[in-house]
């Protein structure tokens, strides 16, 4: 980043960029931001993409297990949501988590490291693609739907704790908008004016289900009925930046919760096993990289706008693809948990509170804890 | 002391102890709670720490799990735990299994608590024990008190234990009183998770379960000593998971012979478990019969009381299992 | 009823019977009926509160056990549906259902024989209180909410089976609204466009939870959101006649479903258990009794049209009380069920397809089907 | 043939033979199912019988119920039985339950299956296994198939079951070819429920288990033989509920030693179940050794696979726990 990173521009968001419900008016179209802030935003768009296709790459090598959802063409939601909040505002997710934990503070090597279900992995390598967690992120979680509840309890607790200044995001996907624990979450968050934000990744398909197959309103913005709603440009990062600002502004001020959709595109399939070709044409998966990449979107404007040249963008993806190499190479290198028995049935119970004994596949595997 | 005062008592010390204690459920605040558990804890720490929901037990649970993952103790009433079967995703995938997949790196302090099993003729939905289920999940610790004592002292240690627990009580308990010891009066008395208590010595034969099955069994050794002058010893598990072997074992290799008394379904219940556990040790070698299940009959609970009765374990019925075991014939 | 049972009358509702949500113009609020169906309505509804009242003192003299849930107050939402439907469309409800069951064709006997846990019961003396199933009613069902996913799926299974005509009422309670399952339920109802009525019925508390309490939007012909909405005056059986009519109508018409919200009151505690009395105040009750009672209403309108006298109506009570006496005699009268394990353990399965043996609380109680 | 085609061809034929047949789940249709197990039947059967549904378990298990209840006969497939956990109450308390309680005036002819367990890497909340929740409950059928032709004769039967039926699969099955006999490929080939199968006759020790755990139990038999010249009987289950016991104890009165595989976690799981029943019956006095249960491990399903290799049954612990039956010393 430059030296004149403080140097302001002022950016001005499309007309289209928000579409609002029951709100009085959008968050302000024009606004202040500086050059440092947008050459961080590219880089750390450039480096979820290159963590995603580091884990497609070592997925298809067969190096990493099980279920594995990317977030390749989603960069701007996560990245700008974490722009517009602080570190002690609150963030939860389903499965398709890695731009999530990159942004709210775990390393590249320990995500990675993770989905290579290694010991330096986020999770010690317990959890793996679907299970991260770091300071104010709370997962990673593989069962659709169950984060949002989860969520209105963590801005529960900012409420309890009276830590005014914290918002939650609570975010969830377009098919998991029609779990019912969905509106008993908006229902309490409303009756109890709990500082959350209920976001939901509108990427246009549940696994391989079109939006308008699984949702009888696909204005996901206004699902929460009794509960203003604002619909967001996803694909475009200063849209869903200076939303996110305006929302985390809006609930931290008593205003109780807003829904928010962040219309958005997987480019890739659902999760590594689904080629994603299936369910829609690879014409409109095209058409979505070329008009709306939310990293070429943004690297147009700091062109635009002077703040970089072509060449010194390109260094940017350089530097971001080589640092995720050398952390891909380190996790690589890292070692598996031991496999015995002590690192197997730690974790199960807080320490000190585990029972005496805990039991194996067969007698003679059972362990003991010394409490 | 009623077990519905303890639990009030135990949960009422805890909230003054530590401000981040809070509890939330249906009823449990303006209703005082649907059986009263929560009596006048919302006149004393008011709206904030008592918390009224509307009826989205996968909901409540869930937000009980967020805040807890905050760092908050929620105490999160089921007004019974039937209407737990709705949130029982949001118990284990959220709340139980959260430490292990984040390594270590997430607690989450929850107390999930209300009546579980069978109340009298309220049918079918209303009446299923869920001993089983939960003492099936690592992570979780079961806990089911008996006496007042229990209640009290239980429900702290639960509420303090920095695990998901799972506290099972009984309706039909509730109303029930029990001597409260001087020392299970102080708002310090706890009781440690994981350890059984003998309720009664003895040397013929033991009698195992755990909430109102204790009193079925303490009734069931009156009739054992009265009738055929055998002593039974009584255990009163208090805590299903993790199920204090080392009390059980020592037991048989004084008495050899095991009845184990629950009031739930007879497949994979607590039986069973014990016999598998029995099974697996040293204890094994010194049963001198087979143990002996006594449990709910496999059956949806019927309404009419003619049947209900059936289903359900009774002291004479307990005698019979023990009378087996024993080999004693009429 | 007399001879002149088919004389017309023009009905005339008050124009603040309906207020509609998306739908162009609320059912008709002039129609005709006939004497004998007017009557009919009353004898309906003064039966159904001579049952609950024999339950209330069944339940009292601790003839009854376990929860009893009463509808008083509420008898014109039960019979004035029935009036409104066939007898092959179907109707699902919640715990609180002798009504519904009366109504759908249960004899009272049955009814008061199943609370006394009698062999002669509705569900043979095994189901009590809450569950209560006969032809073209589904239950009597003890779970908040559950009951309104099953309801979709009866609707489901009419359209299915290209039953055209045959609706569903799926009933459930304004606490009950809450329930996430519901928001799924009305989700794949619209989807698929099931022919389910989505009907609310507001009795203002949600056991002791006022209904602003529980819920964000109280308006709940409106929680829909994306499908129609009436919202009917639950007091007045003619305005429940006519929206249950038109209800019927729309969703058989192809014009998928409908939620209803009957305003209404229960007079009694929440069950047997509660007084009633804590979380509201007397005078609210004896407001509602006064002004706005069905049965008393109905009277009125029937004394106005001169359809029958003072005393005839009396008289019509007084058969009403008879019968039910009549019946609770002959319940009270019936064999309890045996006490066998043969009668315990029947209707676990299918006869047929019964596991040869099902286990006793001690194994010599086991008892063996011969297949 | 496949398990996978196998399912398939079940479904198919049962769609076929029942207009009132039809199949709802998450992406079953236009997706051909999310592991390939409703390949084809969208287009042979059209949107009317091949009901893709939103996100929404709890709702349409109901909607399955519901059907059920107006004479339809659902198949409700849950992509795996963990998100089923959602829906816990609907196939509990709507199905199982409303025979019973409605005094055998209601049928509910629905079936819900989906894979069951562990699969590859999948982590805690994706690896549950279900047998010992489901098998706990009197109203439901639990089946669970291992081969091909189990899962074609078992799954038509479970169809047309007029009871609630828990069909529990197994992932990592799917893929795996088993010769089918030409009685197997008849439309009319159905396996009675209740019954289970010896798929390997021996006469020194009695292995049992049910889906995978066959697999692991033939292969541990295998392994026995060539080691220890120790003839294995193997026992496939077929069905948890009810349990063929018939068949394990004539087993056992054989071979008078019994192992148990299972995937579950231990406590309150198959092997208990097995200890619990042939602990009440004239079996016990056969067994020359304690039974012995090999399980999943206590602990919630790890990711990395150095962990998730502790955490299920192999064939060596199989023959470990078998040498313990049999007293064979290293
Ligand atoms: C309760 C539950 N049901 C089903 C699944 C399987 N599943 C995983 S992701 C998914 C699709 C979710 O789609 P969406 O919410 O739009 O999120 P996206 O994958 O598009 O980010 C499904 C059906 C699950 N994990 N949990
Ligand atoms: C899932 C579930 N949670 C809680 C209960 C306990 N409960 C029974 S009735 C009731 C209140 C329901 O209120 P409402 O839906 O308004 O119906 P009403 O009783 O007023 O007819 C509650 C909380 C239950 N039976 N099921
Ligand atoms: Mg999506
Ligand atoms: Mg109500």
């Amino acid at each position: 980043i430059a030296d004149d990173a403080d140097k302001k521009c002022t950016i001005t968001l499309k007309e289209d960029s928000y579409t609002t419900y029951m709100l009085d008016s959008p968050p302000p179209l024009e606004f202040e931001m500086t050059k440092g802030e947008l050459l961080q935003m590219y880089k750390d768009m450039v480096t979820v993409r290159r963590l995603e296709m580091a884990a497609d790459a070592l997925y298809k090598a067969k190096k990493i297990r099980g279920f594995c959802h990317l977030s390749t063409g989603q960069e701007a939601v996560a990245v700008g949501i974490e722009k517009a909040i602080d570190h002690d505002d609150s963030v939860i997710t389903a499965y398709r988590c890695h731009g999530f934990a990159y942004m709210r503070g775990a390393s590249v090597r320990a995500i990675i490291a993770e989905l290579l279900g290694k010991r330096t992995g986020v999770s010690y390598g317990k959890g793996g693609s679907m299970h991260m967690f770091t300071e104010g992120f709370y997962g990673g979680n593989g069962i659709v739907g169950a984060q949002v509840p989860v969520g209105a309890g963590l801005a529960f607790a900012h409420k309890y704790l009276e830590q005014t200044g914290k918002a939650t995001f609570a975010l969830y996907g377009d098919g998991a908008s029609n779990q019912g624990q969905i509106f008993e979450a908006y229902n309490m968050a409303k009756l109890w004016d709990l500082p959350c934000i209920f976001a939901c990744e509108n990427n246009k398909y549940g696994m391989g289900t079109a939006a308008a197959r699984s949702s009888a309103l696909t204005q996901y913005y206004k699902r929460g009925q009794y509960i203003p709603g604002l619909k967001v440009n996803g694909m475009d990062i200063l849209s869903v930046y200076q939303g996110a600002k305006f929302a985390k502004e809006w609930t931290t001020h008593g205003k109780g919760p807003l829904v928010m959709e962040f219309e958005t595109y997987r480019y890739g399939g659902h999760s590594m096993s689904d080629p994603g070709t299936t369910y829609r044409t690879r014409e409109e998966i095209q058409y979505m990289r070329s008009h709306n990449d939310p990293i070429s979107g943004l690297k147009a404007h700091i062109l635009e706008l002077n703040f970089a040249t072509e060449d010194e963008l390109k260094s940017v993806d350089k530097a971001a693809r080589a640092m995720v190499d050398k952390e891909v190479a380190l996790a690589e290198s890292d070692p598996a948990p031991e496999a015995t028995a002590k690192v197997l049935f730690e974790d199960i119970y807080v320490p000190g509170t585990e029972p005496p004994v805990i039991r194996g596949r067969i007698p003679s595997e059972d362990y003991y804890f010394k409490n | 002391m009623t077990v519905r005062d303890a639990l009030n008592t135990a949960l009422r010390e805890e909230m003054d102890r530590n401000d981040n204690v809070f509890i939330m459920g249906e009823e449990v605040g303006q209703y005082n709670g649907a059986y009263k558990v929560t009596k006048g804890l919302l006149d004393k720490f008011g709206e904030k720490r008592v918390v009224d929901t509307p009826i989205t037990e996968m909901g409540f649970a869930g937000v009980c799990v967020g805040a807890a993952l905050a760092g908050l103790t929620p105490v999160c009433e089921f007004m019974t735990w039937n209407f737990a079967m709705q949130a029982i995703d949001q118990i284990i995938n959220s709340g139980a299994k959260t430490y292990y997949m984040s390594g270590g790196t997430q607690q989450c302090n929850v107390t999930f608590r209300g009546p579980n099993g069978a109340a009298a003729g309220v049918a079918a939905q209303h009446s299923q024990d869920f001993t089983g289920w939960y003492g099936q999940i690592p992570g979780l610790k079961v806990v089911s008190p008996y006496s007042s004592e229990d209640a009290k002292g239980l429900l702290k240690a639960a509420i303090r234990d920095p695990n998901v627990t799972v506290f099972l009580e009984n309706e039909i308990m509730y109303g029930e009183s029990f001597p409260m010891s001087e020392e299970a009066m102080s708002p310090d008395f706890v009781l440690p998770l994981g350890k059984a208590k003998i309720e009664r010595e003895g040397k013929d034969i033991t009698l195992v379960g755990h909430s109102r099955n204790v009193e079925t069994a303490l009734k069931a050794a009156d009739l054992l000593k009265k009738h055929h002058n055998v002593d039974a010893e009584v255990i009163n598990l208090r805590t299903v998971k993790p199920l204090d072997t080392e009390t059980i074992f020592n037991s048989i290799k004084k008495t050899n012979r095991l009845v184990s008394v629950e009031a739930g379904f007879p497949a994979f219940g607590m039986g069973s478990e014990l016999c598998g556990v029995v099974n697996d040790s040293w204890a094994w070698d010194y049963l001198d019969a087979p143990i002996q299940r006594v449990t709910g009959a496999e059956v949806p609970t019927p309404y009419a009381i003619e049947l209900e009765n059936f289903a359900f374990p009774t002291p004479e019925i307990v005698v019979k299992a023990a009378k087996d075991a024993l080999y004693i014939e009429e």
